[in-house]
């Protein structure tokens, strides 16, 4: 019996992050020139953290989750950069060793639970091959044993009738928790959710944030939290990073980004989302909406849009600078100014 | 004294509609079953006042995209009854912006040509292409963007063309159905903004439907909450965020993230929501309600007017009414 | 290799078993099916040429094609109209039935029935009556010279054996018994059959019973129908089948270069020919006024601008004679000195369609069969591209065999090509009666609204009641040298008959085209 | 002449063009399609002879084989056949017939399709449910089966006169019949998409007309698919008349298409005298090949699907 | 599932009305009997006897009745050429083309389906390109050509195979087989390959097509999500998958396959069922005509039933209601 707790435990070293991705760079080699998607990221997680990743469509989150776990769709693929699993290089593994660490050692969650299991298949028989797969010596008896846990771990009922049914059996909610059982059947340290509430009503949505909370704190998993909802972000983060245009431009705790952003772009974004308790005269606004990816403009790619922009801007990239709790990609915040 | 029903725009009055999703004749006969009906909307009741928001909020399938598909007169309604208060009984001027920022728009169309198919036959090719201009300035854009394809904005762009095609026609009603649920936060707040001048300088009334409770809030003046095709509360913005009765606005608003209250452990909502093909019988609500009562399985409760103005559709709502 | 062993094991187990090898088996193939074995039910050269080794009539064409005694030993004219046929005693049919008169007279209102393809052929008998069991006489109606020419295309039948498969009558489709005949038959030929699948496979075997004294050491016959001309002449050159008819013209030197293959050629009773609508007022479809096919000029102007030699070498490969008369040198009475034809001349071909009115040319309505006659697609659009040089423009119709051979003798054609043989009668006689002869009754049915010359017509009734061959030859010149002069056919060809087969076949090819088994022997 | 420029800078510019320009079959295979449209196109120009006219047949030329054997001459590239038809002018000629039958029963199969799925996608309902089982029923027939009983009958029950006149119409007729429910399955499914778009609901409450939308929203959006099918859908069609040629019961010896030339040689396959049907079949195999591989191309690069 | 199975029976039913009604057309309208039997020759009153004997004084109505009732019980009347009844014409017939098109059938799936899996697995791959040229080929060629060739060569030049025909047959029951002898089996290869190379070609390029799409499934990513072997994503789930629509094909595809086979008997003289249409057309028999639409139509039928079924066992989601 593997106790997925103390073989987690037993792994962790205090010092080392779960994960460490430094400067990573993602190139897409189109036609004849190689666009550039993802660009200086870096950022790590602790055990039983959860990190928010955030920003507008297209900005390259999701696309730097499949990076880790080694599902970059070619011809993407990592130009420079490291990625440190627990302190173990994973980036510059050959395939055969990624598709050991994946489900083993780094989870995955996606957004439409609809299409994430095979539809041809029993949850069962999906739950008992994963487990078999990472855990090959383990006897038929035992995986079943291990998958009806897994199932009753994230809240479905009755696991015994439900092993020997069919995806579309099962609601869009009860999907994703199949899914969730799934990405934990290898116990890994890491999972990286890829707006994993997108596709769900809010009722629903909020229990699946409630069992990812749960997870992160029961098993001392790091999750990486994909989405584009601040909403999202701020009930479950602990912390928060910012992406735009393919790079990271704040990144801290997450009370810090939501009541005192620093970067000019997540100042606008926290300020343009429509207030619960409040109903204000106007809303305030970024101008224009983010470029599309090839189209993205030199130095900083936000000065288009940045009320501060100043001629540095347009010509140099800003890096990740501390500002106080958090870091800001933003001049304003390096000691100079815009212009 | 003048009610508000009196002067609203519109007035929507027990409107349900039903979609029979039986199976093929021959399959009834062979599995011995009767036809199937979902009650999309049942029973639902409100006015809008001209010049002012109404909103509809509610999760998925729980009818509100129905309701504007029936007041639009995309569809026929089964029951009830939508009436427009317009001069000289005219029918109303009513247009729609969509959703998906997408499909709202003919791919195959320049914009200019999209922007001008509701306008009147009659208005001349130069008329119309000056109009086309002075709608895209209203919303934003330039007037030399007539001549592009929709596949050349950004989503946010394409819906405020959206709202230019609804203007077209002069509309008085502009039906509201998620215009900014598929747009980034930053562009959103651009259309809500947007939306919210015209409607202050135009005079325009809305009907918005939205999942979003705090886009809602925004926009709206009154707010209606459905749940399974039944309006559950109808109030003013104020009442029903800030005193909600229902168990399910409270519920529903208990689970929205709060960007002011970050990192909050919450009781979530628990189970699923019914299928509308066999929704529970008395108050629908009753197998998630945390207040739920015998009576609730059994009758169905109306709608009840409230200390706040609002009107609630609880058996528990209006016990707690008549005891205190 | 592995064939040898297998003929050879054959052979060695038959020899064991009867004393007698049993190890000749000949594999025959042709684009054709047997339409039917019943040998009444249809008058189709094909069919009764394969049914001649089962069958037999009364009399029999030999190898030269000479009449000779077959199921009648003797007979004697008792006066014009009467006949006696004494029968050939200790016949037994297929099926150990003895041959008796009442089996001839059973097969003489079987085929003489109305609606039975055959009536025309025995119309000139009144009645057959029975001496004894091996005696009969014939009463005609009238004085008629070829009675032992058609006698010999009558096959008798076993009365009792077509009685208890019900098949008293040669055809009748409204039942389903009517094809008792189409997958049996009892005769008393040389060889009989003893598997058929229609359109697949039929095997006849040598009759040990057979009353004459087989020339032949042939055990067993396979025939297969195989459509395709390529198919059956690849089934040949891959020694698949030991004997294909009618090698097709383009193959011969193919056939004839390969090792172990031969082609055996001889003259056809067949000549090609086309046949006009010369009666109808108006020639529909071919934008003139009138009918320019009654017009002798315009029809000698088609004539003269076939360039007959021309198709001879392109298209027959040299397996053709020109000929300007219907009958071929083989057939009885042929008169060498009328066959010369009118010459290949373009420019007399003008002239005369300029005297007749015709300068401008007009538009021909040409219907052909395609695979009834040697190369016959081919020929007509060869013939389209001659008289489109003198202005004659050629609209060309094909039609399967069955089609053509319902709707030329319907009247549907204006200008189509026919080839006759004159089969089963082997007489100028037949050929004239059918495609001279203006149509009445039985008469130039194959003469729709044709060539029509009181004189001729007279000729030919005459001709078929006239024993006396010096006048028959008189009468027989003479009709045919004013059909040519009138040009009531525009004559093409004599057909060759290419058979190709193996070096162990030993075939006689006979010109009226009949695979006389009786006479092959294989090695 | 500058919107041209323009017109053709957009396209070079475009995705589809970048696509096309690097993938060198394509390239070849459109030069190929295209050099032999012309040359069908322009037989009457551009073939050393018109094999067609019978006035100008030579059949002392009958059977030269190809220029470069011996025997042969320049003056028949090619070879001819037994009437002395230069081969390579009737390959011109019958590729003509076999893109003309070819394009015609497309195009009769399209425009049947197209306004059956049309009217199925938008309306639905019964009228949706008779066009599709009548679709299911169609198709409970192969293609070539039904091309081959609509041909074998006409040419059974036609008057003599009208045979041949009419087997252009009939062959169109028998291989387009067959084909309609390919392009009706599409542009309903794509009708039926479109048709709960939004852009179709606003020119609903604008109170544009149903036909108008159909014709003008919803038509426009389904025909990039059906011209994808439409293309391979041609290289089945000149595949069907081969084979129905060779079966005998296509295009006629006097109007000859590739099959009915393949067919005509067929019977010389043996006689050493290959070029009669050789060179027929390989101008077949060329044509239908380069249709296909530009249909084929084209449905990778327009269907959205396999992007 | 019932729903399915209704709709199908509804399609079933349909079909068969109106196969029925074209082959009771081309029998009873094309066909006229009473000319077919007596010629053009017959009398007046030989005409009125026949058409009362027949039946062909009924109303259309009673005549469609009476022709569905004996074609159920496999009457079809007597063949015009072969004067035999069709059934027996066609049962004997029916063993050589349904053995030809089972071995297509199955030669174009164990190729097909592998070359297919193959070419989606290694898209970019050298060989990949090669079969994919190749099988653009395989549907750009008609069959006739491919079989004048396959002669050409192992006829006439090789001397390795037959030409024509069956072979020996071994009789079992009604049914003939050339399964069970060599020359059968040799004289199978020729027609067979002629038959399958466009099939072959069609399920490789379906399953290449298919598998392509599959792999762009969410399931498949977060199948490799999961850790699983390349093995296991590519050939448990994907080609599953993918191989549900190629059911529906290759049951399409075994219909057409009857209809090709009329050429390749063409060529083979392959003694099927193909070319006794191809005679029967000819010939004008329409009895044999009539018979052989009803039995191509109800063929197809019959197919479109087990590929439902199939369905029914691989797809769990037609399973349920």
């Amino acid at each position: 019996m593997i106790n997925g707790n103390a073989a987690a435990a037993e792994r962790r070293e205090p010092s080392v992050p779960v994960l460490d991705v430094r400067d990573l760079r993602i190139e897409f080699p189109i036609r004849e020139k190689a666009l550039v998607a993802i660009d200086g990221v870096s950022f790590s997680i602790g055990h039983g953290e959860i990190l928010g990743v955030v920003g507008e469509s297209g900005a390259g989150k999701s696309l730097t989750g499949s990076a880790l776990i080694g599902l970059l769709q070619a011809p993407g693929h990592i130009a420079a950069g490291t990625i440190h699993l627990s302190g173990q290089r994973i980036d510059n593994l050959p395939e055969t060793e990624q598709r050991r660490l994946r489900g083993k050692r780094i989870g995955a969650i996606f957004q439409d639970p609809l299409t994430s299991l095979d539809p041809l298949f029993t949850v069962g028989r999906q739950l008992t091959e994963t487990i078999h797969t990472h855990f090959p010596s383990m006897s038929r008896a035992d995986a079943k044993g291990r998958a009806m846990q897994l199932l009753a771990e994230v809240g479905i009922a009755d696991p015994a009738t439900r092993f020997d049914q069919y995806p579309h059996q099962f609601s869009g909610g009860m999907r994703q928790r199949i899914v969730i059982a799934l990405a934990l059947a290898g116990e890994p340290e890491l999972i990286i959710a890829d707006e994993p509430t997108t596709a769900l009503d809010v009722s629903i949505q909020a229990q699946i944030l409630a069992l990812l909370k749960r997870l992160a704190r029961t098993r001392d998993t790091a999750i990486m939290l994909v989405t584009h909802d601040m909403g999202v972000i701020a009930e479950v983060a602990d912390r928060v990073a910012v992406m735009y245009a393919g790079r990271l431009v704040e990144i801290g705790p997450v009370e810090d980004i939501v009541r005192r952003p620093n970067h000019p772009y997540t100042v606008g974004l926290m300020a343009s989302i429509p207030p619960l308790h409040r109903q204000p005269e106007r809303l305030a606004q970024i101008s224009g909406s983010m470029p599309r990816l090839g189209s993205w403009p030199t130095g900083c790619s936000f000065h288009p849009r940045c009320p501060h922009a100043g001629p540095r801007c347009e010509v140099s990239t800003p890096l990740l600078m501390p500002a106080g709790a958090t870091a800001a990609a933003c001049f304003l915040h390096q000691g100079g100014t815009a212009l | 004294m003048q009610t508000a029903a009196d002067t609203a725009l519109i007035k929507v009055v027990n409107l349900g509609k039903s979609f029979d999703v039986s199976e093929p004749f021959l399959q009834r006969v062979v599995t011995r079953s009767g036809r199937k009906i979902v009650k999309a909307v049942d029973d639902v009741s409100f006015a809008i006042e001209r010049g002012t928001t109404f909103s509809i909020v509610g999760e998925s399938g729980c009818g509100k995209s129905t309701i504007t598909r029936l007041v639009a007169g995309l569809d026929r309604p089964t029951a009830g009854e939508i009436a427009f208060n317009t001069p000289n009984a005219a029918p109303v001027r009513l247009q729609m912006v969509f959703q998906d920022p997408i499909g709202s728009l003919n791919p195959r169309w320049r914009i200019g040509r999209s922007i001008a198919e509701p306008m009147d036959k009659a208005v001349s090719a130069a008329d119309r292409l000056a109009r086309v201009g002075d709608l895209l300035k209203t919303v934003g854009l330039a007037p030399a963007d007539a001549g592009k394809y929709p596949h050349e904005f950004s989503g946010g762009q394409r819906q405020r063309i959206s709202i230019a095609r609804a203007l077209a026609a002069d509309a008085e009603l502009l039906l509201l159905d998620e215009p900014t649920s598929a747009l980034d936060v930053s562009v959103q707040s651009q259309v809500l903004n947007l939306l919210k001048d015209l409607q202050e300088r135009l005079g325009l009334t809305y009907l918005f439907i939205s999942h979003n409770l705090s886009v809602v809030r925004f926009l709206t003046d009154r707010i209606g909450v459905m749940y399974l095709g039944r309006l559950v509360e109808e109030g003013s913005g104020k009442a029903v965020f800030e005193t909600p009765q229902h168990p399910y606005t409270k519920l529903l608003l208990e689970t929205i993230p709060d960007m002011e209250n970050p990192r909050r452990d919450r009781e979530p909502l628990t189970g699923d929501l019914p299928s509308p093909l066999k929704p529970p019988s008395g108050c629908v609500f009753h197998p998630r309600c945390p207040l739920a009562m015998d009576v609730c399985s059994q009758v169905r409760p109306e709608m009840q007017a409230v200390a706040n103005g609002s009107k609630v559709a609880c058996h528990a709502v209006a016990q707690g009414a008549a005891t205190t | 290799m592995k064939r040898y062993l297998k003929v050879l094991l054959l052979a060695s187990c038959a020899a064991l078993a009867t004393g007698v090898a049993h190890a000749n088996t000949l594999r025959f193939a042709e684009a054709q099916e047997i339409s039917s074995m019943d040998p009444h039910a249809a008058r189709e050269d094909f069919t009764l040429s394969l049914l001649a080794n089962v069958y037999e009539g009364l009399v029999r064409w030999n190898a030269d094609l000479k009449i000779e005694p077959a199921l009648a030993e003797s007979w004697e004219a008792l006066s014009d109209t009467k006949w006696k046929f004494n029968l050939r005693k200790n016949v037994k049919f297929h099926n150990g039935n003895p041959f008796t008169a009442d089996d001839v007279i059973f097969s003489f209102t079987r085929a003489g029935s109305p609606g039975s393809p055959f009536a025309g052929l025995l119309e000139p008998i009144k009645e057959i009556t029975k001496i004894d069991d091996h005696t009969i006489e014939m009463t005609l109606k009238r004085k008629y010279a070829l009675l032992l020419n058609d006698f010999a295309g009558w096959y008798i039948l076993d009365k009792e054996f077509q009685e208890s498969v019900g098949a008293e009558k040669p055809i009748d489709l409204s039942t389903t018994t009517g094809g008792a005949m189409t997958t049996q038959g009892v005769g008393t030929g040389p060889f009989k059959l003893s598997e058929r699948q229609p359109d697949i496979r039929t095997v006849f075997v040598k009759n040990p019973d057979w009353w004459d004294k087989p020339q032949h050491n042939i055990d067993e016959i396979v025939y297969t129908p195989i459509t395709n001309a390529a198919t059956r002449v690849a089934a040949l050159l891959s020694g698949e089948v030991d004997f294909i008819r009618n090698a097709p013209s383009q193959d011969i030197a193919r056939i004839e270069s390969t090792p172990g293959m031969k082609i055996m050629r001889a003259p056809h009773l067949r000549n090609i020919f086309f046949g006009m609508d010369q009666q109808s007022a108006e020639l529909e479809g071919s934008g003139v006024k009138g009918n320019p096919l009654a017009d002798v000029r315009v029809r000698k102007a088609i004539y003269q601008a076939i360039d007959i030699e021309g198709i001879k070498r392109s298209i027959m490969r040299d397996n053709s004679r020109p000929t300007a008369v219907p009958l071929a040198p083989e057939l009885p009475f042929y008169d060498a000195s009328l066959d010369e034809r009118f010459p290949f001349d373009i420019e007399a071909s003008k002239k005369l369609l300029e005297e007749a009115g015709y300068k401008d040319g007009f538009t021909l309505p040409m219907d052909c069969p395609a695979g009834s006659f040697i190369n016959d697609e081919r020929i007509c659009q060869a013939v389209v591209g001659m008289i489109a040089k003198v202005g004659i423009k050629a609209q060309l119709n094909m039609h399967t065999p069955v089609q053509f051979d319902t709707e030329l003798p319907a009247g549907k054609y204006a200008f189509y090509m026919l080839g006759w043989a004159g089969l089963p009668t082997i007489d100028a006689y037949n050929i004239m009666s059918a495609t001279f002869h203006t149509p009445t009754g039985d008469l130039g049915a194959w003469n729709p609204k044709g060539y029509s010359n009181k004189h001729v017509d007279e000729l030919i009734e005459k001709i078929g009641t006239e024993y006396e061959p010096a006048k028959r030859q008189e009468m027989i010149s003479e009709a045919v040298k004013t059909h040519r002069d009138e040009v009531g056919k525009i004559m093409l060809h004599q057909q060759f008959l290419t058979w190709g087969m193996s070096d162990k076949v030993n075939a006689i090819v006979p010109a009226d085209e009949y695979t006389r088994f009786w006479y092959y022997t294989m090695k | 002449m500058t919107w041209l420029t323009g017109i053709l800078k957009d396209w070079a510019a475009s995705d589809f063009a970048w696509r096309f320009r690097t993938s060198p079959p394509v390239i070849f295979a459109t030069v190929v399609f295209l050099a032999l449209i012309f040359c069908a196109a322009a037989a009457d120009i551009i073939a050393p002879h018109n094999p067609f006219d019978p006035a100008t047949l030579e059949i002392m030329d009958s059977r030269l084989p190809p220029a470069w054997l011996e025997g042969g001459t320049t003056k028949y590239l090619l070879g001819t056949d037994e009437q002395g038809r230069d081969i390579l002018s009737s390959i011109f000629y019958g590729m003509r017939i076999s893109l003309l039958v070819g394009l015609a029963a497309v195009l009769f199969s399209v425009t049947i399709g197209v306004l059956l799925g049309l009217a199925a996608g938008y309306f639905g309902g019964w009228v949706d449910a008779l066009i599709m089982r009548l679709g299911d029923v169609q198709l409970s027939f192969p293609t070539i089966m039904i091309a081959f009983f609509i041909d074998g009958v006409a040419k059974i029950v036609m008057p003599v006169a009208m045979r041949e006149e009419m087997r252009f119409y009939v062959v169109i007729l028998a291989i387009g019949v067959a084909d309609w429910v390919q392009f009706a399955r599409t542009v309903r499914a794509s009708t039926m998409v479109e048709r709960r778009k939004d852009y179709v609901a606003a020119a609903r409450i604008s109170k544009v007309s149903g036909a108008r939308i159909v014709l003008t929203h919803i038509l426009p959006n389904t025909i990039g698919p059906v011209l994808v099918l439409a293309t391979l859908g041609l290289g089945v069609a000149i595949l069907t008349e081969a084979i129905l040629s060779f079966l005998g019961l296509g295009m006629p010896p006097s109007q000859p298409s590739l099959g009915t030339l393949i067919r005509a040689g067929n019977d010389l396959l043996l006689s050493g005298e290959w070029w009669i049907s050789l060179f027929p079949g390989a101008a077949l195999v060329l044509l239908v090949l380069s249709v296909n591989m530009v249909g084929d191309w084209l449905r990778d690069v327009l269907n959205p699907r396999l992007r | 599932m019932i729903s399915l199975l209704a709709t199908r029976l509804t399609s079933v039913v349909l079909v068969m009305l109106v196969v029925s009604g074209l082959s009771f057309c081309v029998f009873n309208f094309l066909g006229d009997p009473v000319n077919n039997i007596l010629g053009v020759n017959a009398t007046l009153e030989q005409r009125e006897e026949l058409r009362v004997a027949l039946g062909l004084d009924q109303t259309t109505i009673v005549q469609f009745w009476r022709f569905v009732e004996r074609a159920a019980v496999g009457d079809f009347g007597v063949s015009y050429r072969n004067r035999q009844p069709v059934i027996d014409l066609m049962l004997v017939r029916l063993p050589a083309t349904l053995e030809l098109v089972l071995t297509a059938t199955l030669t174009a799936l164990l190729i097909g389906i592998p070359m297919g899996i193959y070419t989606a697995l290694r898209p970019k791959g050298l060989l990949s390109r090669i079969v994919q040229l190749v099988s653009l080929l395989g549907i750009s060629m008609p069959q006739f050509l491919i079989g004048m060739l396959l002669i050409l060569i192992f006829s006439v030049e090789l001397r390795w195979l037959s030409a024509f025909g069956r072979g020996e047959t071994v009789r079992i029951g009604w049914w003939t087989t050339g399964l069970l002898t060599v020359s059968g089996l040799k004289a199978l290869i020729m027609p067979t390959i002629t038959l399958a190379v466009f099939q072959i070609s069609m399920i490789m390029r379906l399953v290449r097509g298919e598998m392509l799409e599959v792999f762009r499934a969410d399931f498949i990513k977060f199948a490799r999500a999961r850790g699983l072997s390349d093995r296991a994503v590519y050939l448990t789930h994907a080609l599953r998958n993918s191989l549900l629509p190629v059911i529906t094909v290759v049951g399409l595809q075994i219909g057409s396959l009857i209809a090709f086979a009329i050429v390749v008997e063409a060529v083979f003289q392959w003694p099927g069922m193909g070319l006794l249409i191809l005679q029967a057309i000819e010939f004008a028999d329409f009895p044999v005509m009539s018979a052989y639409l009803a039995f191509v139509g109800f063929s197809f039928v019959m197919i479109n039933l087990i590929v439902d079924l199939t369905y029914l066992l691989v797809d769990p989601r037609m399973r349920v209601k």
